[in-house]
């Protein structure tokens, strides 16, 4: 089995707070990988340097063996990564649709010429959310009309629609109803079953538990320790959370 | 024929020159017994002066009275008045040469120029300046932008006639403050730090001229500083009994409405006009700024 | 539902055109909006404004503004006179053509500074193309000298103030260049990306659009429209102005506020801006037509310009969307 | 260590200062630092742009813009000019002093018709600024009857053209209304709002604050810095202009933006603001010193106002904090 | 035993969607009531028009017998109700001090000229959250600069930080880290010990159970039912946040 993804020796400094400090990890496919630790442990500021959003100041992530540091959001997307963000990063004053398709619109064309294919973008969007266990009251609506789990869905949504190599998620049940994180929990199956890699941040244990292949718990901004579910509790990774080491 | 109306369109509604040349302009109606409406943009640029005018030849009065924006720029909107049968003068400005109904040009048809020409205004500011100075030292015109051609004339005509007749005055740079008195001002105080012995200013408009004399004011310099501002509004004629202005070149901006509205008259009744009628020039400065004489040629605010 | 609704803002211009006819039925026995004269001017009117407007919505929805294409135009301008001149009175439709094609070059030149200030260097726009505005007017005025470029040339003569099937040339320019960038915004992935871009950028450059060109696009685009502005102006007039563009950038401006977008980007439309072009067209001929004396035309500019957004918002309440 | 980041833009206001005495030093064989007179006549240009400019500042923070401040100076101005003017050329301190509370009683007016659009009406206040920047025009315009209103007044004179201890009045007068907006700004609850109101207005909201009272305030505030720069006006140059404040508007935005505030609201200082305003005051004194020839004063004062703003991003680069 | 806040009827429309339809209940001094419900329910939309930021369609909301409907945020929070939002409401330019103190900020004297207390709000801001169990790396950033936990805390703060008769919390703990997870749960604890009322709205079933006195479940903006946590179990809960009625 190859390694589809490759942490290596990342750091990431904010002024004068090193936020993450040297965390290095594997993702394989069909297998998920929960980045647990506490509040400002670090996970959010570790995805966003996979997914392009902040250059690292040190170290590297390779994709398939192929570097991939340095490159746009644009570029990382391209080669095969969605990312659902901890702050969903929405265009509110667009609707569910356009928000699913964003930077990959849907077109229709008439005479030849392209126009944006607004309905089938609509429909998609209503199908994948159903699918979620969500259903839109408007779906022409802006989403800054929606709900704090509507807005999360269409999040989710918008990184499932694509056929991707990895998925990451960053505590995507957050807002979600409780059928909603169990439709959740079984689309992360699914994707496995697909050989899709995944890397999930949650803070809710039962979650990490179901989910996880492997837990790899940060704590102020170095892996403090991995494990694989069935060799440790609930205890431990709290424990190795609150920054005790190995 | 009492019921004539005739629109009179300014360079801008703003400025007293203007609002004096309408209320020449309205003892000329009143005298006839017919009307003379005052319409116009906020700012002298054709840009803004072909919508008012096109809305007024819309209104369609009997004649119009112009005084246009730009010499070129304002031919073919005004043709268009022409064309719908409105009689055209043009009063303060002209368009093409200035020179009407000679049969040459493409700004041939406005029936007459009434005005006094801004370039001699300007070399007669040039004249007095230098006479001030006894024929040399260094002098710059503050100017409001570049683009205005009443005031771009008065500048050419100022740095036309100190050229020929001149030749030991310098003319530096000319500085443009967009209407800014405070601009002017600062202006005037960084051309002197530059040049320690400047002697003179020319204001081209009221707000320049205004300005340069709180620069002159401020650097103390008021004995060795020639002002000359361009019109007559109370401001700079305050300022010329105080002696912060040395003179105003004053129009006569009163008798050039006046003027106006009756060549339009004598247009509208069949009667033939001069295609250019002359207003001259007053130069008010101290020896005569209290003068009963000179009160009427101070515009009305 | 809510596209008829935008029905507010056509109610609101119906309603001063209105008032101008009722007006001048009753108080002149002439008519405003029965003769083609009056309809002619007003439409050229609005093109002018419309033309600086055009571009400049896009820039505004995706969160931006565009000071600079008050120099763009008088740069277009001054370029396409200066060439023309020199090519003399009799140049034909093929140097006229060139003379246009390099006057929006140099306008868009002004675009491309301006994208590259606002992507590449993250200078704010409102600073940016500030600065910008400054170069550009400098430019415009070196070149030209100073002064008004005058030229004489029939082709560019009967290009600005000739018809095409009875509707004025720069309505007619006008009119297509509001198609297409209608198309732009409301059909197009650009489209979508300028509205998501004025609401969240993250959004866009997480979906992996490539921000930073499509920046430097719509500033292009921006300059783009007001130099064509500039093309007409100088054909218009026979003369390239360095400030053709600088009396109309504050209606411009004006026309895509009133037409629904907002300071902070994501709101706006083409036809909203239209329809702000012509309320401004609208009044300015008719408070002139009607007579009101010049200073309570200021008066009643601003008073029209309130009313309009108050009527365009009432939509807003009558949705109930808020609070 | 923030505090100390701001360094950057004195830094730059110095450099240009330096840049301009080595060229008076070397090339003329003057000096422009070392004399009263020039230091003085800079200052009291970047008076006059800092009275439009500090109430705007707050205006701006609250992620608001106002343009009608263009106006509210002339409109105290020309209101002062024509009380003093009716009192006649003997008129007293208290005839003055009455004069220019009435003077400000008339922009504090539009101040108030600001805030009541923009916090009662949810108009943008872009857009209902833009109207009362008609309305006051229109107003100062008519009650001046068009012109400019000159008076003769020993006590306005000596007022506008004086010194306190040496300094001019006008820097005085700033100086003094910079110490209050400064305190306002930064070190009230009335300041911690509008910079909160700036980045979320529910955030205030929803905390209790009220938020309508609070815009009405800053509107207010906004007009009574700007109408005390139409006093000064009219005191310096005896004459009250309905158009004193508008040529000044652009330079009063720049500098607010060049020191540091944004368009989205939320960002800003006083400190900044004056930094910007000297920015522009000494460019405007320098070129001009430095025998610039005037089109190329143009493009110096756009590339100078780039430049400042990327100067003070490059402290966010160091601070390694973006990307 | 007096009825803290009782309401009444609150419906609430946008547009053609009627998101609230008809919700009434009562909050004692010291319980806690929960209000459960899948995700566009319409609790948030209930509890934004208690705290005055929504104005009910129809209905109406008392506290201490005393109408509080039609009141500004404002009013209500000095009536001596605290609210937590979902989106939290932070003023992201501001530091965690100032976003603790909004509205209420500390002064100090100098000279007899009042000061923001900056420094004293800093510190309080410290406080209250490291008793949530929080650590802010450099309390002078602004909370744009925070990690989810760390602002989600910040809000949690505002809303004890102040003497209040009731305390709304919309998902409190939707972002934080298992530790903080309890602190939260333990504080609910101490403020109905204090004789706080509390409205807890949460998807976490467990928590739910932990905390409630009463579980009240909304469905499509009515109420499905309420139970005592006793009387009832996980599946009826979520049988009834489907739309199962009574
Ligand atoms: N843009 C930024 N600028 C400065 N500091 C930041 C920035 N983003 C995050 N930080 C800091 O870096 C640290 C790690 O933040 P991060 O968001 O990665 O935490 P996290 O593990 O995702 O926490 P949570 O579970 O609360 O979301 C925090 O202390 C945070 O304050
Ligand atoms: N401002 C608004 N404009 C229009 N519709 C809205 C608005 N706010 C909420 N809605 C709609 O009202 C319904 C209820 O929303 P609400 O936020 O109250 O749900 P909720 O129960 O809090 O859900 P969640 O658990 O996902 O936060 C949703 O369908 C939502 O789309
Ligand atoms: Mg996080
Ligand atoms: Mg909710």
């Amino acid at each position: 089995m190859t390694t589809l993804l490759k942490i290596d020796g990342l750091k990431k400094r904010f002024g004068g707070n090193e936020a993450v400090k040297n965390v290095s990890f594997e993702v394989n496919p069909g297998e998920c990988v929960v980045l647990a630790g506490d509040n400002g442990a670090g996970k959010s500021t570790v995805i966003k340097m996979i997914s392009g959003v902040y250059q690292p100041t040190d170290g590297k992530v390779y994709m398939n063996g192929a570097l991939l540091t340095g490159k746009t959001p644009e570029a990382v997307r391209t080669a095969g990564i969605e990312t659902i963000y901890q702050d969903l990063a929405l265009a509110d004053n667009l609707d569910p649709g356009l928000n699913l398709y964003l930077g990959r619109e849907a077109v229709k064309h008439v005479l030849g010429v392209p126009y944006l294919d607004r309905k089938k973008m609509r429909e998609d969007a209503a199908k994948v959310m159903l699918s979620l266990g969500i259903v839109v009251p408007d779906p022409t609506a802006p989403v800054r009309e929606m709900s704090g789990g509507q807005r999360q869905a269409i999040a989710i949504a918008r990184a499932i629609h694509w056929q991707a190599g990895i998925v990451i998620m960053d505590e995507p049940t957050a807002a979600l109803g409780v059928p909603e994180q169990r439709e959740v929990m079984a689309l992360i199956e699914r994707l496995k079953k697909q050989g899709v890699g995944i890397i999930l941040i949650s803070h809710n244990l039962p979650d990490i538990f179901a989910a996880a292949d492997r837990i790899i718990v940060l704590a102020r901004g170095v892996v403090a320790g991995e494990r694989r579910p069935a060799e440790t509790n609930d205890e431990e990774i709290v424990r190795m959370m609150m920054g005790a080491t190995l | 024929q009492d019921d004539l109306r005739i629109t009179l369109i300014p360079g801008l509604t703003t400025d007293a020159f203007y609002i004096t040349m309408n209320r020449g302009a309205q003892a000329a109606a009143d005298a006839l017994g017919i009307t003379v409406d005052f319409q116009g943009a906020e700012e002298f640029d054709p840009v803004l002066q072909t919508p008012v005018l096109d809305a007024v030849i819309g209104r369609g009065p009997d004649a119009i009275l112009i005084a246009p924006t730009d010499s070129v720029q304002m031919i073919e909107p005004l043709r268009r008045a022409s064309e719908a049968g409105i009689p055209v003068i043009t009063v303060d400005t002209f368009i093409d040469d200035g020179k009407y109904q000679d049969g040459a040009g493409d700004g041939d048809f406005p029936f007459s120029y009434i005005a006094s020409d801004n370039t001699a205004g300007g070399r007669m500011a040039a004249r007095y300046m230098a006479n001030q100075m006894g024929g040399e030292g260094k002098v710059y015109v503050s100017n409001v932008r570049p683009g205005i051609s009443t005031t771009d004339q008065r500048e050419e005509g100022f740095k036309a006639e100190m050229a020929e007749s001149f030749p030991n005055v310098e003319v530096l740079e000319t500085q443009y403050n967009e209407n800014d008195a405070s601009l002017a001002a600062s202006q005037f105080q960084a051309v002197l730090a530059r040049n320690p012995d400047i002697s003179g200013v020319f204001g081209a408009n009221l707000f320049s001229a205004l300005g340069a004399a709180n620069g002159v004011e401020s650097a103390n310099k008021a004995d060795e500083v020639t002002v000359i501002a361009f019109d007559a509004p109370t401001s700079i004629v305050n300022n010329i009994s105080s002696g912060l202005v040395d003179a105003a070149i004053a129009q006569h901006p009163a008798e050039i409405g006046y003027y106006g509205v009756m060549t339009a008259y004598a247009v509208l009744t069949g009667n033939s006009v001069p295609v250019s009628i002359g207003t001259g020039f007053t130069v008010i400065d101290a020896n005569n700024v209290n003068d009963d004489a000179t009160a009427k040629f101070i515009y009305s605010e | 539902m809510r596209s008829l609704l935008n029905a507010w803002s056509w109610l609101f211009l119906i309603l001063i055109l209105g008032f101008f006819e009722i007006y001048a039925q009753t108080q002149t026995g002439s008519t405003l909006l029965f003769r083609i004269y009056n309809l002619q001017a007003i439409s050229i009117a609005a093109s002018q404004i419309l033309l600086l407007g055009l571009g400049l919505t896009l820039v505004i929805v995706a969160g931006h503004i565009d000071l600079s294409i008050a120099f763009s135009t008088g740069f277009a301008a001054v370029v396409m006179a200066l060439i023309v001149r020199t090519a003399g009175a009799d140049a034909g439709w093929v140097t006229v053509i060139l003379a246009m094609l390099a006057g929006l070059g140099a306008a868009a030149l002004v675009g491309a500074v301006n994208g590259w200030l606002v992507a590449i260097l993250n200078v704010p726009s409102f600073i940016g193309t500030l600065g910008t505005y400054g170069i550009a007017r400098g430019a415009a005025l070196i070149v030209a000298g100073g002064a008004t470029v005058s030229i004489r040339n029939d082709h560019t003569r009967a290009f600005g103030n000739g018809d095409i099937l009875g509707l004025p040339v720069p309505l007619v320019v006008a009119a297509v260049l509001t198609l297409v960038c209608h198309y732009l915004l409301k059909h197009t992935r650009f489209g979508a990306h300028t509205y998501a871009l004025g609401a969240n950028r993250a959004s866009v450059e997480r979906a992996g659009v490539n921000v930073k060109k499509h920046l430097i696009l719509l500033f292009i685009l921006s300059a783009f429209t007001a130099g064509i502005g500039g093309l007409i102006y100088t054909s218009r007039f026979s003369a390239g102005a360095a400030n053709a563009g600088e009396p109309i950038l504050l209606y411009a401006v004006a026309a895509v506020f009133i037409g629904g977008a907002s300071l902070t980007g994501g709101q706006g439309t083409i036809t909203g801006t239209v329809i702000g072009a012509f309320i401004i067209a609208v009044i300015q001929f008719g408070l002139v037509f009607c007579g009101l004396p010049p200073y309570w035309q200021f008066v009643a500019v601003g008073l029209v310009i309130i009313v309009a957004v108050l009527v365009d918002q009432s939509k807003d309440r009558l949705m109930g969307g808020k609070s």
